[in-house]
């Protein structure tokens, strides 16, 4: 089987669109010859056309505001960000105009727009390049917020987001870019967009994480199976909607939740996951849902990263603080 | 057509012919007598002339109409536009039936003009509805209030279109202190960058609410913006409906004829406050006011008409009697007390109700129905 | 005693703070001759002189990034954002310069800057004009928010806020602007920044409140009290720091908590509340943290807004879902 | 001081005095040769150009050192300036010692001819700290870059400054590819209405990373954009340190005389790839990087120099070894790892740490102390 970085599978995922769609044009700043400057749109423009994968000057409001017009006019535009704190220029476009056009038109336009952010932080760049932005996005009603955790989900999640007849904030976790996997990547779609996965099975606590905390999880629970703990790993892979039925049933097999963002914790998506489980699970939960996340600071320099990031021992820690008196 | 200039692209180096002429285009002086400040853009067609005239007259009327259902509470809010009318009715009918207008909550009058029945183009203004028409049906993107944000929607539809092979060309009417917003400015860099066919048109009524023009630019006009994009630009006298004719049929040709965008700043007034909640006596006088009464551009427009033997009393109650039934029309289509259904709040969130949305809109039936109960 | 509508005592605070120091200044959008669309800067142009306030092109990015080169000379901008969508272009300045500059110069450039934005629906008003964003603020680390749910506070509030040395998005519940109260104003400073209140002392249960939503939680409890209710009523203040302690004294007396806020639930601020409450009260709760808040769609036309803000009823309603069986 | 022209005020008709020159203001060919195209600004006195060119040789290496420093892990990035020296350091030399400068990551040459400690001055791009100096100590803000931002911050600062009765000029260094943001064009505005005493030097390097200048733009020049605001423009070649000084000192002269900003575009290339992780085969033929080194700005200003008599190989040596001090002394500087006090982070997110972020920082000490027990 032929593998992939999770940058190769969301490269395959625009070219696999844009060739079963000549609706899908990719946009933004040096996607073209450069191919971003992750590489992810890497030989569209040259195999496919400039007129299907083009740069724009460099004005974040300006691509997203231009994608919105060809949108209204059946275009399927797939837009870059470049990195997460270069969308906020965006933001008066993606909150009251994107988030909002079928609804402001009762329908009568509809908005098939795919705004592809890499986020997250964890490569060592400086300022500005490292913020984790879903909580703007999940709370504003009319966006999809997707984000994959795994190479597999980076390809269908995206192509499913460029069929959606909605507006996806489509989030990168820009350190996994690099990450490999084995793929047979079908023309097929893959999931439909709005379910959450089990990424592993376990019956002592749920661990909920989603896109560059997934594989962070995913090491706490092979970290914790060697203590003995048999954690359960939750991808959401959709902050918006997000799939509550899926995560509920597993907290109400453990009894037990740690929700993982890298975002500072404060006001973050994972306050509202702990609110919901928290809401839904009360009479199953032996312990409060702990929440694992970022520093309530400014993405610091780059030699302090590694403090402010979530790693699996924080989740580990999370775990052993979940009031373990009464259980295993 | 006249001398919206050449193109950006044929001229790198100095681009001053990007400029727009040092004086406002006019056919028509304050009085309405003919002027030759026209710069070679050519008088408009008599007929369409009287067409604009017609539309003018009945949309002030509906203007009139629309500040009077304020104060019985039949619109949330509305935006006059009077004093303007001949800015937007002129930019309306230099557009083909195919082309794109980008209106702003202004205006009004321009989406009456462009077809759109009275009470479909008060949604908004209703508070009933976000948009009242189908903006793919009539060709007007919904009114837009975040200003200056959809100049960047009208530039990528007529891109769009370009692409497709269509002809269309899309005009995005924009505020004096709209320009001022980043927005416009990415906008018209887009448009030129990928030379859409787009037509900016500036109406500048001389006030941002209460900002006036001199606090919100220190430029020699807003036209003079266009050549920093390589965007030819021209400034036209906005109370002339002769000139917004002939320079927005030219900067529409220009556009379709694959030439790219074009601004055009219109100089106007606004008559009547911002809103009917605003009070305009605390930021100007009314001797400013009145002065701008003397250059009502329907005033100017019939002593031209009658001149030309184009209008005479006949014609012009018969136009009176048809605004009056406008109006009158306007109030019937108003006056019942409109009902929105509170459960289609959660049907276009997304293209299909998510499971959150459909479990809130289960609530809100419940609700209701437990209310509407005996 | 005199009275004052909020709007009045917000402007007291201005002109106040301004005769206090003469480094503060006003500017905005139709601040001067007008007064502000909601006459909050009424009179300061005219009597304090047109360089202490001042109206300023129309650019809200323009105005926010103004304001800090302002503030890194010296002086203490207090900008107004006409309305809440319209603080949306700033964004980029608010999340990358405002609420970072100190922290991105160790401390050498202090930021007090005070972005007044008058938040919230219930004015009728059309759409764009009745935005809450308070959680997008309250996510930003580097940023204070304050929100005053009483004329009182409004006039301390907002002194306390242009004192501070600190970023300030304070946010003026619009609807309450005419609400009037009798108040005594002292040329002194009020409350600290950063404690909330109880607005009402009771032993069922806590609503917690904020901003427009605290005299609507005060309703409920009135309400409520007629039916046997004994509703405690915590009003935030500051929701960025959260006064979690005063909150949760109240909790673990009273075992049950509702959240209320009249933005979209999810993922707003009341899941943070709900999130820090279930965290720290878990064995002090009889039922599970209820949160009361805006439907999650855009803003809706005014004539339908009755339907997505929060009312006292709703509040009863999930005070009444507070699972009783075995109290009161 | 030179043409850079007369206000917007005084002029609001047509404002074509507020376009640049319609070739780029030079003194010195791209052989050294003097030539007369320098439209009347004066020539900078001779020991200010030897003085640039001494920051200039020494900036050129230190570049080289820092780009050396990146393979070898001691910075966490350069965005290197090599060919860009004569628009760092001339548009610092023509700054007065309490004027402010507002750079972006670009300008690291630019901030170590302001005086800045070379160890000081790659605090941010050592990924150590966000900004290693003080900026109001050196009167340069942090080096910014979210694009174009920072230009509102320099108009903020100067304007308040004249508020103040403070002479200070504010001078804001900006490339091409951010002339497109939307923040740019609020600069300019707010800059121009408030006449505040802001100088905006565009570095037009031709590239945006990897777009070029053509995708950024269809205006005439970049200088172009100027009169849209009603703000004196110039265009000037920035690879001719002479024309440099020359221009912004004039621009700089008139924001101090009251007379508003100043918008140049200052023509250079960047002669490294973006950044040491860009790759820029992918975009650009070796013959167009060829072209430009042959345009380099010191071999240019050393022939002129040495012509004037102004520079023999005493001199050139004695500036070569200082260059390669001012290398090993960063090397030195650098090879101690950098570590930052992880408790730090907290200290400075607000004036006084919140409640919570004690909280945080407790945890992350008992973390530390028990991860460096035995
Ligand atoms: C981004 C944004 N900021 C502020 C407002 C509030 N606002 C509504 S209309 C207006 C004045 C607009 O002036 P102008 O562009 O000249 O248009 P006019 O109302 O005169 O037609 C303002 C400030 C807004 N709608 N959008
Ligand atoms: C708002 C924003 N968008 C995108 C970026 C990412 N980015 C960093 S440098 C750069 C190119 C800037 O080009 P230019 O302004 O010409 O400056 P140069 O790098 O050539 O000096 C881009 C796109 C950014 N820093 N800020
Ligand atoms: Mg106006
Ligand atoms: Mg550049």
């Amino acid at each position: 089987m032929p593998t992939y970085t999770m940058a190769q599978a969301l490269n395959r995922a625009l070219r696999d669109a844009m060739e079963a769609d000549q609706k899908v044009v990719v946009f933004g700043e040096d996607v073209g010859a450069l191919g971003g400057v992750f590489r992810v749109t890497d030989g569209l423009a040259a195999s496919l056309g400039e007129d299907r994968c083009f740069d724009t000057p460099l004005a974040e409001a300006g691509i997203v505001g231009f994608a919105v017009g060809m949108a209204m006019r059946g275009f399927r535009p797939v837009v870059e960000m470049q990195f997460d704190a270069f969308a906020y220029p965006a933001f008066e476009q993606v909150t009251s105009h994107v988030a909002k056009l079928r609804n402001r038109t009762a329908g009568a336009l509809s908005l098939p727009l795919v705004i592809r952010i890499p986020y997250g932080g964890g490569i060592g760049a400086v300022e500005h390049h490292g913020d984790s932005s879903e909580a703007y996005y999940a709370h504003t009603p009319g966006l999809r917020v997707v984000t994959p955790g795994t190479v597999a989900d980076a390809y269908s999640l995206l192509r499913a987001s460029i069929e959606c007849p909605d507006p996806v904030v489509f989030l990168e976790p820009k350190r996994r870019y690099w990450a490999r996997a084995e793929l047979e990547l079908g023309p097929g779609q893959g999931e439909p967009l709005g379910r959450a996965a089990i990424r592993r099975p376990g019956r002592h606590a749920t661990v909920i994480a989603y896109g560059p905390m997934v594989a962070t999880a995913m090491e706490a629970a092979e970290a914790g199976a060697e203590d003995g703990w048999e954690l359960e790993v939750v991808d959401l892979r959709s902050l918006s909607p997000l799939d509550i039925e899926t995560v509920c049933a597993s907290v109400r097999r453990t009894g037990r939740a740690v929700v993982v963002q890298e975002a500072p914790t404060f006001c973050g998506y994972g306050a509202e996951v702990a609110a919901q489980v928290a809401e839904s699970c009360f009479h199953y939960l032996e312990a409060p849902v702990a929440r694992v996340g970022g520093l309530d600071i400014p993405y610091p320099p780059p030699a302090l990263e590694h403090h402010h990031l979530p790693d699996a021992d924080r989740i580990l820690d999370a775990v052993a603080g979940l009031q373990w008196e009464d259980a295993r | 057509m006249g001398t919206v200039i050449t193109p950006a692209h044929s001229s790198p180096v100095t681009g001053s012919q990007l400029l727009p002429s040092p004086t406002p285009i006019r056919f028509l002086d304050e009085r309405g007598n003919p002027v030759d400040e026209h710069q070679g853009y050519q008088e408009p067609d008599l007929g369409l002339v009287v067409e604009a005239w017609r539309r003018m007259v009945v949309g002030r009327r509906l203007d009139t109409q629309c500040s009077a259902l304020t104060r019985q509470g039949r619109l949330a809010v509305y935006p006059s536009s009077r004093g303007q009318e001949a800015c937007q009715v002129g930019t309306v009918l230099a557009l083909g039936p195919d082309d794109w207008l980008f209106p702003t909550y202004r205006d009004t009058m321009a989406i009456l003009s462009r077809g759109v029945e009275a009470h479909e183009a008060l949604g908004l203004l209703q508070g009933t509805r976000h948009c009242g028409y189908d903006p793919q049906k009539v060709k007007v993107a919904p009114q837009c209030t975040p200003l200056a944000t959809h100049a960047l929607h009208a530039a990528g539809l007529s891109y769009a279109c370009g692409r497709l092979g269509e002809p269309t060309v899309a005009l995005a009417l924009v505020g004096d202190g709209a320009t001022s917003e980043g927005d416009f400015h990415e906008a018209l860099n887009f448009a030129a960058v990928f030379r859409a066919p787009t037509v900016f048109l500036v109406q500048n009524n001389r006030y941002a609410i209460s900002v006036p023009l001199a606090r919100q630019t220190a430029a020699p006009t807003l036209a003079h913006k266009g050549i920093g994009y390589g965007v030819a630009s021209e400034q036209v006298d906005g109370n002339d409906v002769l000139a917004v004719l002939a320079v927005v049929q030219a900067g529409v040709a220009r556009a379709r004829a694959g030439e790219g965008p074009s601004l055009i700043e219109a100089h106007t007034y606004r008559l009547e406050p911002h809103t009917n909640s605003d009070d305009a006596s605390r930021y100007r006088d009314e001797a400013e006011v009145e002065a701008w009464r003397q250059r009502d551009p329907i005033l100017r427009l019939e002593a031209w008409l009658r001149r030309q033997g184009a209008l005479d009393d006949t014609r012009a109650k018969a136009v009176a009697e048809e605004a009056e039934e406008a109006a009158a029309s306007l109030r019937a289509a108003l006056s019942e007390p409109a009902a929105p259904d509170p459960l289609a709040l959660f049907d276009h969130v997304y293209a299909e109700p998510t499971a959150p949305l459909l479990r809130q809109r289960a609530w809100l039936e419940a609700k209701m129905a437990s209310l509407s109960e005996p």
